[in-house]
């Protein structure tokens, strides 16, 4: 437990020392790679940029999910994204319990948080169940579409923990 | 003035918008659907909000969405651009229940003029000529026929909740009306939520006229001038210009003074353009109203020199109009040409995909309207407006030689990306445009040989 | 008209001139060095021709290699441009001996006018007032001593061959003489081959304003107003408009009228500028004459609306002058910055490299000259004009309003390249600028802190 | 503890070079590496599209070899390109003998043509020896700079052959 503590802060350090580079290096790359004895972090860009014309998306159903932007998915990890442009809301009221915590396991369309707009409350569901790692806006926060909202571990990897 | 406005649109007119925004101190929130985020307006805008997906009836269309992105960022002012929803009196409506100031006129105006049966009565009221047709919406077949036969063929059939040159259908043989009405009804309701329809006596050969004016909203209204806007297809423009070439001044004058005193007569507020039908025999007829900035408003921006939208700003926010009628003096002749991704080969159909090559004309006399840059994707969610390209010049001639040298020098394509551009410049080149004697009808002209 | 120019430059003046010839039915033949086969003008032309290697010296200014191109590909005139040959008297012998029509003044003129203590004297000649100095080429330095003595300090040293704000040097110590008056004839031997200086009193506080003037060399000069390029950065202009702000009317038109009395003097044919230096208690005084298009043209053409290098082929042509003094009827007020690949924290050094981006604003009253596209390279063979930016607006107010936001909206620049945008927003914001105090100490004043 | 320490500040230091490395350099980069016992540093730029600033060439001799354009050099070829624009000549006059033809073998300054600019003749001369293969222009024809004139393999290949 220990070691594998300080081998996830140093790879956390990699990780951050990567992202500085990233950050501050001019034009696109193509890869960039941080090692430190036996850790290494490597990031690759894929070859083309351009992306061919997309299908057509003028009648989705109303229900299509956002894919969040700006954090992406991954085995590893769920994000439940803002359905609408609003504010986001924990709980029913000021006074009732949140409908998750972090450490919650939420089944598929188990309601998550309420996104307000005028005056409206529209209910946000998990599309798919999962244990929440994170809740990322606060209570009455203006979110605007595709917003990330909540970080989910999917509940296969936290029963082969447990 | 203003301290914030939420652009309720999206492409060039968002981008035109918050131009003058910004000259005028303004702050500007853009609003974006999912696959907008890196558009032109999002990037210039001091903030950008996304309000959906791509379908715009989920983001641009949505009114909730819009409402609720203006109030979040803190905006005091909404201006809708044209299009999606900026006649819609539910949206000038929401926003004023919200505390916000809707750049354009007020909900129960939008709701008179946009019902097109009114809007003829109420030009008529006023004096103004109007073709023969239905006074009201068609109850029935039976009535529309009968009108048909008083008026004389061929008629137009016009939806009630339509505008914009779409939603019309003519017909020419009192044979075809059964099916036209049945299909114009249907056509309405897919494509306004409205199945109602009216009929006109149609031209077959008239002139597009319309006049932008300015209201202050105390009866105080000005024009700006007439724009010839015949070349069409599909009864949509391609083409406009002003002043309109081979009319009599004397005519477009009248015209203009009729656009006046039926704008008054309403105390239209912001910009607006009356639309008329000229045909050498009858004069001229009043159609329909757009309330609100259009497409082609630039080409009045050239030969006057006044930014129209500053004066919308100027009126919504009850500073009255910056300017009078004897300072709109018009000089030399401008032209818009509308870079569409459109194939006309195909019946100008749309031509979705990636626009590679992106390299507008500029220079001396040319102003170019447009969000494109390369690599922009044309998806079907929009319409396919790429750019627009004015010019000015002292006279008609050189106008349109530098309309074509505009054209010429725009580098614009990509894989499976047709425009208008070469057909564009077959317009300029026709002798029937040259001699500024065409209608309506030229492109259909056009496509026959 | 000609049937065929052949563009004796490169960058944005010649897509510029291109632009026009286009217009006007002309076959244009683009030259270019070989770092130049891929510009802008290149391509747009109709065909294009390497007269040499990337160095100037070995291509733009190959007076044999420009008439040499101008024979092979059938061209029956030249269009110089500004910069490189364009006032070089041999330049217009040359072509007329090809047979080849020069678009610009005679030979003769040129000889005359280039000469910058003759055209002091024939400004003199003809009443217009010019600052206290030598008449003649300065022979010795006693001369220089006792003129400087007579006139009182400060001086100005000047190149005879010299303009354009090059090769200049200011003597405020009878102590610094010897040594400046050294390092001018040396100075100006390298820059011009031509080692003769004169001296003038130097004004620390003027105000640069400089006539556009058109003639027909028929005796008929005409003027097109004023413009202030007083904003200066070591002597070179870095943003001019029109109107001249907080010039007195009366004085603007006095300066107007002196330009088309000395251009009717001689004759002069086609577009060109007569300088002077406004200080307010001295009136005006006479300086050079630009025997050419100037930069800064655009600016007079956005006020007026009258194309200057279709005058300047008219007249070339022997059409004539198209309008009248009548016809120029300036209106509002044009602004144009000049976006340089410079650091204006190293002194305005140029900063050659790559630009990667390169996105230069657009939409209403803004007009953008330039050659630059995404990956082009500043080299240092070249001047360090990336684009000008000009602005037009019915006052000066939002005329400054919107060159600060098309200066913000353009995107621009790369690896190791500076520019002067940010810069030019700064002078822009300047509250001497804003109250049109400015004189060509501005931009030195704006160093200081 | 130490050594984790030690690792992570050294990584640091790492970063730190890359980073100076990154924003001091001039031009763009294709690749950064910075190593340090079993530890490094790498950025990578994709291939570059964009050319470095050019060498200052205001200055150079007049008697520069012009690049030829449109036809490329290579081992097994020769280009002698046109040094300035005019016509081009294969001899002193009509009635002369072409100065080469098309198999003869010329030496290093030997004249190969004329261009006749401004009635002025300037004689163009082959800068290394060759084979000539083959002439591009016709006689009197208009010649741009740096237009391909003659084609000539190396003598040393033409010697090989014999």
């Amino acid at each position: 437990m220990t070691d594998d503590h300080t081998g996830q802060s140093g790879l956390g350090e990699l990780c951050r020392r990567a992202g500085e580079i990233l950050s501050t290096a001019p034009g696109p790359l193509k890869r960039v790679r941080v090692q430190a004895g036996d850790m290494s972090v490597e990031v690759e860009w894929p070859e083309a940029v351009v992306v061919s014309a997309p299908a057509v998306q003028a009648d989705q159903a109303v229900a299509e999910t956002p894919a969040a932007v700006g954090l992406r998915e991954s085995p590893d990890v769920i994000v439940i994204a803002a359905p609408l442009v609003g504010t986001f809301y924990r709980a029913v009221s000021p006074e009732s319990r949140a409908f998750v915590e972090v450490g919650d396991t939420v089944e598929q369309g188990q309601q998550v948080a309420i996104i307000e707009a005028m005056k409206l409350m529209n209910a946000v569901q998990a599309d798919r169940p999962g244990r929440v790692v994170e809740v990322l806006p606060k209570n009455g926060d203006p979110v605007e579409y595709g917003e990330p909202l909540f970080v989910l571990e999917p509940c296969g990897l936290q029963s082969s923990q447990k | 003035m203003f301290s914030t406005v939420l652009i309720a649109n999206r492409g060039e007119i968002a981008l035109r918008i918050a131009r003058t925004c910004r000259e005028l101190g303004i702050r500007t929130v853009a609003v974006c659907s999912d696959s907008d985020r890196e558009s032109a307006v999002a990037r210039f805008a001091d903030e950008s909000i996304c309000i959906g997906p791509a379908a715009a009836r989920r983001s641009y269309l949505n009114l909730a969405a819009l409402v609720t992105a203006a109030l979040q960022v803190g905006a005091d002012a909404v201006h809708p651009g044209y299009g999606f929803s900026s006649e819609d009196p539910d949206f000038a409506e929401i926003c004023e229940y919200a505390g916000l100031v809707f750049i354009g006129p007020t909900a129960s105006l939008l709701a008179r003029l946009g019902d097109k049966a009114e809007a003829r009565n109420m030009a008529r009221a006023v004096g103004l000529p109007v073709l023969p047709g239905s006074s009201k919406p068609l109850a029935t077949l039976a009535q529309a026929r009968s009108i048909a036969a008083e008026i004389g063929y061929p008629v137009i059939l016009k939806a009630v909740a339509g505008g914009g040159g779409r939603g019309m259908r003519v017909v020419r043989d009192p044979r075809d009306l059964v099916r036209e009405y049945a299909q114009a009804r249907a056509g309405a309701q897919t494509a306004f939520g409205d199945s109602r329809v009216y009929l006109e006596k149609f031209l077959e050969n008239a002139r597009h006229i319309e006049v932008q004016i300015l209201g202050d909203g105390h009866g105080n209204v000005l024009h700006l001038g007439e724009r010839d806007c015949s070349v069409q297809r599909r009864r949509q423009k391609l083409l406009e210009e002003t002043p309109a070439p081979g009319l009599p001044r004397e005519l477009a004058d009248r015209i203009c003074a009729a656009a006046v005193q039926a704008a008054q007569a309403v105390d239209y507020a912001g910009a607006g353009t009356y639309e008329f039908l000229v045909d050498d025999e009858d004069g001229f007829h009043a159609m329909e109203v757009n309330c609100r900035i259009q497409v082609e408003h630039p080409v009045t921006e050239m030969v006057t020199g006044i930014d129209l939208v500053r004066e919308q700003l100027h009126v919504a926010a009850g500073y009255g109009l910056s300017i009078r009628q004897e300072d709109v003096v018009p000089r030399g002749v401008a032209i818009e040409c509308r870079i569409n991704a459109e194939d006309p080969r195909r019946g100008f159909l749309p031509t979705p995909g990636t626009v590679r090559e992106f390299a507008p004309p500029a220079g001396p006399f040319v102003r170019v309207d447009t969000h494109g840059e390369p690599g922009m994707r044309v998806t079907p969610d929009y319409d396919s407006l790429l750019a627009k390209v004015t010019v000015w010049a002292p006279d008609r001639r050189q106008a349109i030689a530098r309309a074509d040298r505009a054209l010429e020098e725009f580098r614009v394509g990509g894989p499976g990306v047709c425009t208008t551009r070469d057909f564009l410049r077959e317009v300029l080149e026709h002798p029937v445009y040259r001699a500024a004697k065409h209608t309506t009808a030229l492109i259909d002209e056009m496509d026959m040989y």
